[in-house]
């Protein structure tokens, strides 16, 4: 029999002075299965509280309805209240008479009796609450992180730093990423390697990370605290214990022209190589696409010459099968090349160079130790021309968004050009000087007022070569819209930053969503940056959007910050408002009849199938179980399952329904 | 299976040699064409400054006609009228209404079903497949593609080429022996029509065309678009007068080009109607 | 039809199947379920325009199921079922041979399932013609006359769910209406209830109602609920552009979406 | 007739519409105090008879609101609820229940102003119409035939 207690509130006068508070509690005090019904001035304050503690003791209540201000700001000060009062606090439920009622009509009649059928529908809401109890689930204190770029090394480090495994999968042959690409960084100018590869030993080498170079995630499976992945360890086709790391393999090679992924094509390498000298792990691998062996069926040199007999020509791929608890996905960025732009020749012009080949010939390791040199000649340009936003704001390109990044480091390859060429004359073409971030716009002004490159504000419409020079034609859009033609010797466009290749097969089997430039998606796009819509899931840098270092590094903290929040404790509690699917004894065991269509629906792939065999392990049934761990509670697969086998705790069928009828009728 | 053709007004008109090199092209490959009976002027440029509505009714009437006529192909030679004629069709296939009430205009029934073929798209797909069988005077020249505007653009419409710097006369010249050039300005603007009221602006606009394609050591101009034709080879006395220069690099339909290269007569192809002289060696 | 008889023969005497479930002729000549297990029987089966009930209904009734592994008589509806059938996980395409009739009553040869899409694929999938007219008929009255109508039809409802029980897709174990907390559908039969259990059915079925009208045939007091279904089935395609039970891995349309969705009445 | 007030009952998500209603609150935005609201976690969650339980237990009008498209708490909720609601409202048309009882709206929780706006709409609306006699009739109508039966 259930003994209902409902507590008035006037909230000072926000309500009193339009609802008739002392004759909701005494209408409402009327009703069947009230036990207890009262009003007060101030329900959330200390004393109002202790009203409803005492009440509940005293009146035996079984279920609480707080008719104050919505249940979005004070339901948990209530529900606390009751737990401390004894009763479990999925026993109380909200009457909002003041958003929804006193602030929102006129005093009068009406306005109290609409006050008086909110109370009501509660009251018969609450008589169907159940008692719920949080829900525990655990966790394997093991983290994954997807990408070994400076997110993931940062991400990485962090956790491992706190006490917990890291478990870190890089599908190149070594962690880095686009950082240990760049020359110097801005707006500091200190030089990428010398900053980041002390980070990447420190990984190599830290006792709580496990690193897996050359392997990609084959599947995952499972549910935040207890993902179930399948790593792909690509065939290095070498033992690495074995191997020293020499490189007598890399210089023997016959195979040497193969354009260098690392050098972004600006140079060649071989078919067994490491991809730079600071290469962590410094290990070989053979680039089985190109090697001679592979091709042809001999060759074998590399075998030959190693001194430690390393070589493992028919090394199989592994699968390595882990238990992870939270995963950090930093799968970074690619940009867009010359060959994207019509306009630009189709990149067809040697000399057209994207920003990543720029900090190639810019970097004092690359392929021209860092003089700046045009490709097709070897020369020294004499003038250049940047062009920012290439592809990027420019939504007849498809890439509508600003890529973030372009504006600072197009200011900075203007600068680094002059430092090494004098005499030479840099300009830049640009819409807006986007430079908002911590001495990032007097780094601009630096390289205008300083450093005299010359900024245009205006797009370039087309770009041709003629005698050997490329014409650059745009225009001055602070002049008047003024035709602009430069005479240009190297161009550098400063493409848009794109999803990383393969970013959507990752989504997808993270299960994790991501919008259409394939960018993963966050939770929230400002309360919950960091987390993605699969809880347990976080993400780190540039594969959300393109992201500047700092940036990025702050992400991949803030990401290894929510997973050692998750690793702090064995267990993870939620709230039980999810959904669940009946039992019943056999026959039936359920009255789901296994259509999954509910599976479908599911923005959290929280249904699960489960079998009743019998006990020689024949399936007799097979029906969907809701995953408490990942099911949110959103409720869409209630309203969808034909055979209403499916409720949602706090929102349940009974729930829903007396509460359309007690609001309609009065008893 | 029956082609139709389209030639509106230049072909019967300033561009007779175009005319001729086509269908001397089509006997030469025992093709037949259907002219569009009873057509009427494509509106060109200057309907759809006027009135939308006229500037596709025009075009439509002629779709209609070869529809009734059962041409499956039509064949418009004129890059402007190729792309009134394709425009149209895609006005009309994006809006039912407006289909309807252009189909009201015109009193008869149009319903989008004959294909719109430019000359290089036909040239790809009835030329070409024979071509290396009759071959006999390679084109040994070395040769800059103008496209012009209408044969590529809008791209959206058309959905033909590349939009920058296209590709298909290149393609169809290198084919019959030619040796074809980077050039830049394949679809700079030639003037067009103001032809007749600014020739000034002509003589620069086309004037530029041609000095690239001197400047790079092109033979010829090959072009596909009577317009253009007229700009950079009708045009050339005001052109050098405008520039102070003595441009003489001969201005080819594409129809022409490959004509010579079958062996047809430079008569045949039309090539004695030009006002810049073609030497052929 | 004498392909029929052999096909289902050979298909029984190698054991390949356990059970034909087809159609035979009942004592006044009329055809009825038939489920034959033993080859000597298969002449008793028949295929001719007298054969209209979507067989499929029995494919997940327990009864039908134990006899073994089954081959069915399908015409296009029954083949559309299937698939459904499968897609919804209710079969396994592996347990099942489809004997294939096309609508002149030949034996199609339908070795497997992607046999049968193609098939379905290049088959006229709107509603039944004579179905298509009185939808016509109904969509030109008013709102008022058509409430008038349905009212009026759905008063005789005597909620006997003969309805459900000859749909094939139907399935559940527990029904909606067998539930009681809370009474989502009255039980007594009145027109009320008897509207509400027909929406319920209808929106059940939108989106997976493959047009066989099977529903309105099992009606014993005539009421036309078929065309429910069958107008929704229209709205899903003129909405979604899909027709149901057109591929065993068709997911239903109120399980998923389209973000680009189109409607005209949220404001 | 002129002084009829409808029943109007909300059902709303927790995430955008309550929320938005919320915020009509706190900018005390004043509005026809015919509707009363109920709280659901998300459109999703709706079901559809729960519309033809509010009609037949006695209200006159209807508003389902959630997030706007793109918009959901979880991610697609309101996507599926918008594919259920065509299917419904065409459903609904055929069969002549007069589907102008019912407002869908989107509503977000920065829509405060619009939401006081779609109730106003909705009741003056339902002003115009009268009561949903037809449908109380029918409920009416069938007790009576119980009543004739037993």
């Amino acid at each position: 029999m259930a003994r209902i207690g409902v507590f008035v509130c006037h909230c000072g006068e926000n309500i009193s002075a339009t609802v008739d508070c002392g004759k909701v509690a005494e209408t409402i005090g009327k009703l069947k299965h009230v036990a207890y019904s009262t009003d007060y001035k101030y329900m959330c304050s200390d004393p109002g509280q202790t009203i409803i503690k005492d009440a509940i003791k005293e009146h035996n209540l079984t279920g609480v309805v707080v008719s104050a201000c919505s249940p979005r700001m004070h339901e948990p000060t209530f529900r606390k209240a009751c737990a401390e009062g004894g009763l479990n606090p999925f026993l109380c439920e909200m009457a909002n008479l003041r958003e929804h009622c006193s602030w929102v009509h006129e005093k009068n009649d009406l306005t109290t009796e609409k006050a008086i059928d909110i109370v009501r529908s509660q009251v018969e809401k609450v008589k169907l609450n159940s008692a719920l109890q949080p829900i525990k689930v655990p966790v394997t204190r093991t983290a994954l992180v997807i990408g070994g770029g400076i997110a993931g090394i940062q991400s990485a480090l962090d956790i491992a730093n706190c006490g917990h495994k890291v478990v870190m999968v890089e599908r190149s042959p070594s962690i880095g990423g686009h950082m240990s690409q760049l020359s110097e960084t801005f707006p500091t100018l200190d030089c990428s390697q010398c900053i980041l590869t002390p980070r990447m030993v420190e990984v190599a080498q830290h006792p709580n990370i496990t690193l897996y170079t050359y392997a990609e995630i084959e599947s995952v499976e499972g549910f935040i605290g207890n993902f179930k992945v399948k790593i792909r360890k690509k065939a290095k086709s070498l033992d690495e214990k074995i191997c020293t790391g020499c490189g007598l393999c890399t210089t023997k090679c016959p195979q040497k022209k193969i354009p260098n992924e690392f050098e972004q094509g600006m140079g060649m390498r071989p078919a067994i190589y490491i991809p730079f000298p600071q290469a962590v792990p410094n290990r070989p691998v053979i680039d089985r696409e190109h090697c001679t062996y592979y091709i042809k069926g001999k060759c074998k040199v590399c075998e030959i010459v190693c001194p430690t007999k390393a070589i493992r020509f028919d090394q199989p791929d592994e699968i390595l099968e882990l238990e992870i608890g939270a995963i950090v996905v930093s799968t970074g960025f690619d940009i867009k090349h010359a060959d994207f732009f019509p306009e630009y020749g189709y990149g067809k012009y040697k000399d057209i160079i994207d920003g990543l080949q720029f900090e190639r010939l810019a970097s004092a390791s690359g392929p021209t130790t860092g003089a700046i040199l045009r490709p097709s000649d070897g020369q020294v340009p004499k003038n250049i021309v940047f062009i920012a936003c290439a592809g990027s704001r420019d939504p007849a390109k498809g890439i509508a968004y600003c890529s973030k990044i372009c504006c600072m480091y197009t200011a900075k390859h203007a600068m680094l050009y002059k430092h090494k060429v004098h005499e030479g004359k840099a300009h830049v073409f640009y819409m807006d000087i986007r430079s908002g971030g911590k001495n990032y716009d007097e780094f601009v002004r630096r390289a205008i007022e300083e450093d005299h490159v010359n900024y245009i504000r205006g797009r370039v419409s087309t770009i041709y070569e003629r005698d050997g020079k490329l014409i650059v034609k745009g225009v001055d859009t602070l002049l008047g819209a003024q035709p602009v033609e430069i005479v240009a010797d190297m161009v550098v466009l400063a493409t848009a930053g794109i999803a990383s290749s393969g970013a959507e097969e990752l989504a997808q089997k993270l299960h994790v969503s991501y919008d259409s430039h394939k960018f993963f998606a966050e939770a929230h796009p400002k309360l919950k940056p960091v987390e993605t819509n699969t809880a347990g899931i976080f993400l780190a840098g540039a594969c959300q959007n393109p992201k500047d270092i700092p940036d990025t590094v702050s992400q991949a903290s803030g990401a290894a910050v929510k997973v050692a929040a998750l690793f702090s404790q064995s267990e993870l509690t939620r709230e039980p408002l999810v959904a669940a699917v009946n039992r019943s004894g056999p026959p039936m065991y359920s009255t789901c009849v296994g259509c999954f269509l509910c599976q479908s629906v599911c923005p959290y792939q929280a249904i699960e199938r489960e079998d009743f065999k019998t006990r020689d392990g024949k399936i007799i049934k097979t029906v969907a179980k809701i995953n408490e761990g990942l099911c949110q509670g959103c409720g869409t697969c209630v309203a969808l399952c034909r055979s209403k086998s499916i409720d949602l705790q706090g929102y349940s069928n009974n729930q829903v329904y007396a509460e359309v009828v007690a609001l309609l009728n009065e008893y | 299976m029956k082609f139709g053709i389209y030639p509106g007004c230049s072909l019967t008109g300033s561009a007779r040699d175009y005319n001729e090199s086509v269908f001397a092209l089509a006997e030469a490959f025992g093709l037949e064409f259907t002219q569009v009976p009873d057509w009427n002027c494509c509106g060109a440029t200057a309907a759809h400054n006027l009135n939308k509505e006229l500037s596709l009714a025009l075009p439509a009437r002629i779709l209609a006609l070869a529809e009734k006529n059962g041409l499956e192909e039509i064949i418009v030679p004129c890059a402007a009228c190729y792309s009134r004629l394709v425009v149209t069709r895609h006005e009309l296939k994006k809006d039912p209404e407006l289909k309807n009430r252009i189909s009201e205009v015109i009193e008869m029934d149009y319903r989008g079903t004959s294909k719109i073929l430019n000359v290089i798209e036909w040239i790809d797909k009835y030329i070409t497949p024979k071509l290396d069988e009759k071959l006999v005077k390679p084109f040994n020249y070395k040769v800059a593609c103008y496209y012009g505007c209408l044969l590529v653009r809008p791209n959206k419409v058309l959905g033909y080429d590349r939009a920058e710097d296209p590709q298909t006369m290149d393609i169809v010249m290198r084919k019959i022996g030619a040796e074809t050039i980077d050039y830049p300005s394949k679809t700079e603007c030639c003037g067009a029509g103001l032809s007749i009221s600014r020739t000034d602006i002509v003589s620069k606009l086309s004037g530029k065309i041609i000095e690239d394609a001197e400047h790079r050591g092109a033979d010829a101009i090959i072009v596909a678009c009577p317009m253009c034709h007229s700009n950079l080879d009708m045009r050339r006395p005001d052109i050098n007068k405008y520039w102070k220069t003595d441009f003489k690099i001969p201005v080819l339909f594409v129809t022409q080009a490959i004509g010579l290269a079958i062996g047809l007569s430079p008569e045949k192809v039309g090539l004695k109607r030009h006002f810049v002289e073609v030497k052929i060696s | 039809m004498n392909n029929l008889i052999a096909r289902a023969k050979e298909l029984l005497e190698n054991k390949i199947v356990q059970v034909i479930v087809g159609y035979e002729a009942g004592p006044t000549g009329v055809a009825r379920p038939a489920f034959i297990t033993n080859p000597a029987k298969a002449d008793l089966l028949i295929y001719d325009e007298r054969c209209v009930q979507n067989l499929a209904v029995y494919l997940t009734k327990p009864e039908v199921r134990n006899l073994g592994k089954m081959a069915i008589v399908a015409t296009l509806p029954v083949m559309r079922s299937i698939m459904m059938l499968i897609s919804e996980q209710q079969i396994f395409a592996d347990n099942i041979i489809v004997l294939g009739v096309s609508s002149d009553g030949s034996l199609l040869d339908i070795a497997d399932i992607k046999v049968m899409q193609a098939y379905i694929e290049k088959s006229d999938l709107g509603n039944p013609v004579k179905d298509r007219a009185l939808l016509v008929e109904l969509n030109k009255l008013s709102k008022e006359e058509r409430f008038a109508y349905w009212q009026k039809e759905l008063s005789k409802c005597i909620k006997c769910y003969a309805c459900r029980q000859a749909c094939p897709l139907c399935y559940c174990t527990r029904c909606t209406v067998e539930v009681n907390q809370p009474q989502w559908i009255p039980v007594q039969s009145n027109t009320h209830g008897n509207m509400e259990w027909h929406i319920l059915r209808a929106m059940h079925l939108a989106g997976r109602c493959i047009s066989c009208g099977e529903c309105g045939r099992a009606c014993p007091v005539g009421i036309p609920c078929h065309l429910l279904t069958m107008q929704l089935a229209d709205e899903v395609h003129n909405y979604f552009k899909v027709y149901a039970g057109t591929s065993e891995k068709m997911s239903s349309v109120l399980s998923t979406f389209e973000p680009n969705d189109k409607e005209s009445f949220i404001i | 007739m002129s002084d009829f007030e409808p029943k109007v009952v909300a059902f709303v998500c927790n995430w955008c519409t309550y929320a938005g209603a919320d915020l009509t609150g706190t900018s005390r935005i004043k509005y026809a105090s015919n509707v009363k609201i109920i709280r659901f976690p998300c459109t999703g969650r709706i079901d559809f008879m729960l519309l033809l339980k509010a009609f037949a237990n006695g209200a006159d009008g209807i508003i389902v609101s959630g997030c706007h498209p793109n918009d959901c708490h979880y991610t697609s909720g309101n996507f599926h609820a918008k594919r259920r609601w065509i299917m419904f409202k065409e459903l609904m048309d055929f069969m002549g229940v007069d589907m102008n009882r019912i407002t869908f709206s989107w509503v977000s929780a920065a829509e405060g102003a619009k939401w006081a706006d779609v109730v106003n709409t909705t009741v003056t609306r339902l002003r115009e119409m009268g009561p949903y006699v037809s449908y109380r009739d029918l409920v009416n109508k069938s007790v009576e035939e119980e009543v004739k039966n037993e």
